[in-house]
């Protein structure tokens, strides 16, 4: 039987600054790729919802396709039923005085445990097909973090505002 | 993605439209490669004209075309990038890589 | 504490013609009108990846836009921080001899009971604002029906694709 | 959605651009019948050529706006129209209530 991960029941930490962040959305699908197009469509927009500058919505975006891509490939071999979650959360940090939002995205798969600090990319200009990925990833994003919990695979993305804050 | 295909003169001209990325980048990788090995043009011209976003496996799909073109004494082209395209090659690193022109003309031109 | 509906935990019922469906994608989010651009931008890209014709593309996306505001403003009464659940599903009903495939939105949410019945809007041509929603809903879906089952109410809308097939 | 207004003669032209849903219909109907009440503009001219979709309250609030500048004696005129919201408003038979031009030149001359 195929199991949905299920959406955060608790959104109470809302008011808590520095917390874990406001909960926004919740998308929930299988690793199918034909649904890609469908995810970045969401967040496209859903990052200039937020105040973020165009350039930064297209990266966000090409982050997330890419993660999730690598879900589909690498954590369940390119099997198409296998069920994928996505968290998408406003958060928040100080800098110095002023206070900066962010969107973090964290995407949940059940794909087998494996040693993240073993995935490796290409060195850039090298050119090979494929090893791209990470490196998209990382370069959009301000932090990007690995872990497993149960059964659970979740890798959190984070991207803040320059400047200018959020659109509240 | 719709992928349609034009002969000019000894060019292999693919009109490409929609997204592409990883539901699709094994098609177009397909069929750039058969084209070079099959038919052997003088140039792969890809227009990315009505291309909005391409993902990471698309451009390994452009970089195997680009490969087995040099493989065979080919020159493989791009044109028409989007700003998505555009950014993606560049962070890359591979915009120098390839061959890039604005539009038809200046691809069958040079 | 502010609770998200669960996805369904279960979509076994893949290959099962005339049962419910399967199960594509799942969007949680709070009733803010804040996230409906969000909304349309998923479901018309995700209509489109169906085998949609543009212009169902629209309807489709309109009348899910339109159900989602009714909700916010009727049943929530305009308040912004209550759950909201949409559940995508694709269908396929038997007509005589060909298989039609179709996409079903059930959307969720806790608002008090009410009784659709007595919903209306206004009749063609009239010249007021408001009361144009749920005209909107029936005119692009096939299927309209509104349940309640414990404390959920459910908005079931369903529209089939014409003669050409669903893209598998 | 971006409202911004501009005066030309005895004309207030609202150029307007986004999408037009329950998010922000509230702002467009309060700017609208504000500068209609306030101004007493001969014409009140909406540009939607930047806009791709509008949804019931957005017209609803295009409604409102019409039935305030009938009163005033004003007159009440579109143009620019994307296809999702002519749909809307054909749909809605009202595409005939309103006065509708393809462009701005059309709008301010008639
Ligand atoms: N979600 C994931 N699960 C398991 N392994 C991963 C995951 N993401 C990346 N990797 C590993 O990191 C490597 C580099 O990934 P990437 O830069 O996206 O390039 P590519 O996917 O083309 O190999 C992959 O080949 C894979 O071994
Ligand atoms: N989800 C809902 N929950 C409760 N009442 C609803 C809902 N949807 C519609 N209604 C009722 O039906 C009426 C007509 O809806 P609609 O045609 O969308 O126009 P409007 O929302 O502008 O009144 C509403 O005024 C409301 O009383």
């Amino acid at each position: 039987m195929k199991t949905f991960l299920r959406p955060n029941t608790s959104n109470n930490q809302e008011r808590e600054p520095g917390q874990r962040g406001s909960l926004l959305l919740v998308m929930a699908l299988y690793s199918n790729p034909k649904w890609l197009s469908t995810v970045r469509a969401a967040v496209e927009r859903l990052t200039a919802t937020l105040g973020f500058k165009e350039e930064h919505c297209r990266s966000v975006t090409r982050a997330l396709d890419e993660a999730l891509t690598n879900i589909v490939r690498h954590a369940y071999n390119n099997r198409h039923d296998q069920p994928i979650t996505m968290y998408f959360r406003k958060v928040q940090r100080k800098q110095e005085v002023e206070v900066q939002y962010g969107i973090e995205i964290t995407l949940c798969d059940r794909g087998p445990a494996c040693d993240a600090t073993k995935w490796h990319g290409r060195s850039p200009g090298e050119i090979r097909p494929g090893g791209l990925g990470l490196q998209i990833i990382h370069d959009a994003m301000d932090i990007v973090e690995f872990s497993r919990k149960g059964n659970t695979n979740r890798l959190r993305l984070v991207k803040y505002l320059g400047q200018a804050g959020l659109a509240p | 993605m719709q992928i349609s295909t034009r002969h000019q003169d000894k060019a292999t001209i693919f009109d490409l439209s929609g997204d592409i990325d990883f539901a699709n980048s094994p098609e177009l990788r397909q069929s750039v490669l058969r084209e070079i090995r099959e038919n052997r043009p003088l140039r792969v011209v890809i227009n990315l004209s009505s291309v909005h976003y391409i993902d990471s496996s698309g451009v390994a799909s452009l970089v195997e075309g680009l490969k087995a073109s040099r493989d065979l004494g080919s020159r493989f082209i791009l044109f028409g990038l989007s700003t998505a395209a555009r950014e993606i090659l560049q962070l890359s690193r591979l915009i120098k890589v390839f061959e890039v022109y604005e539009n038809e003309e200046e691809a069958l031109a040079v």
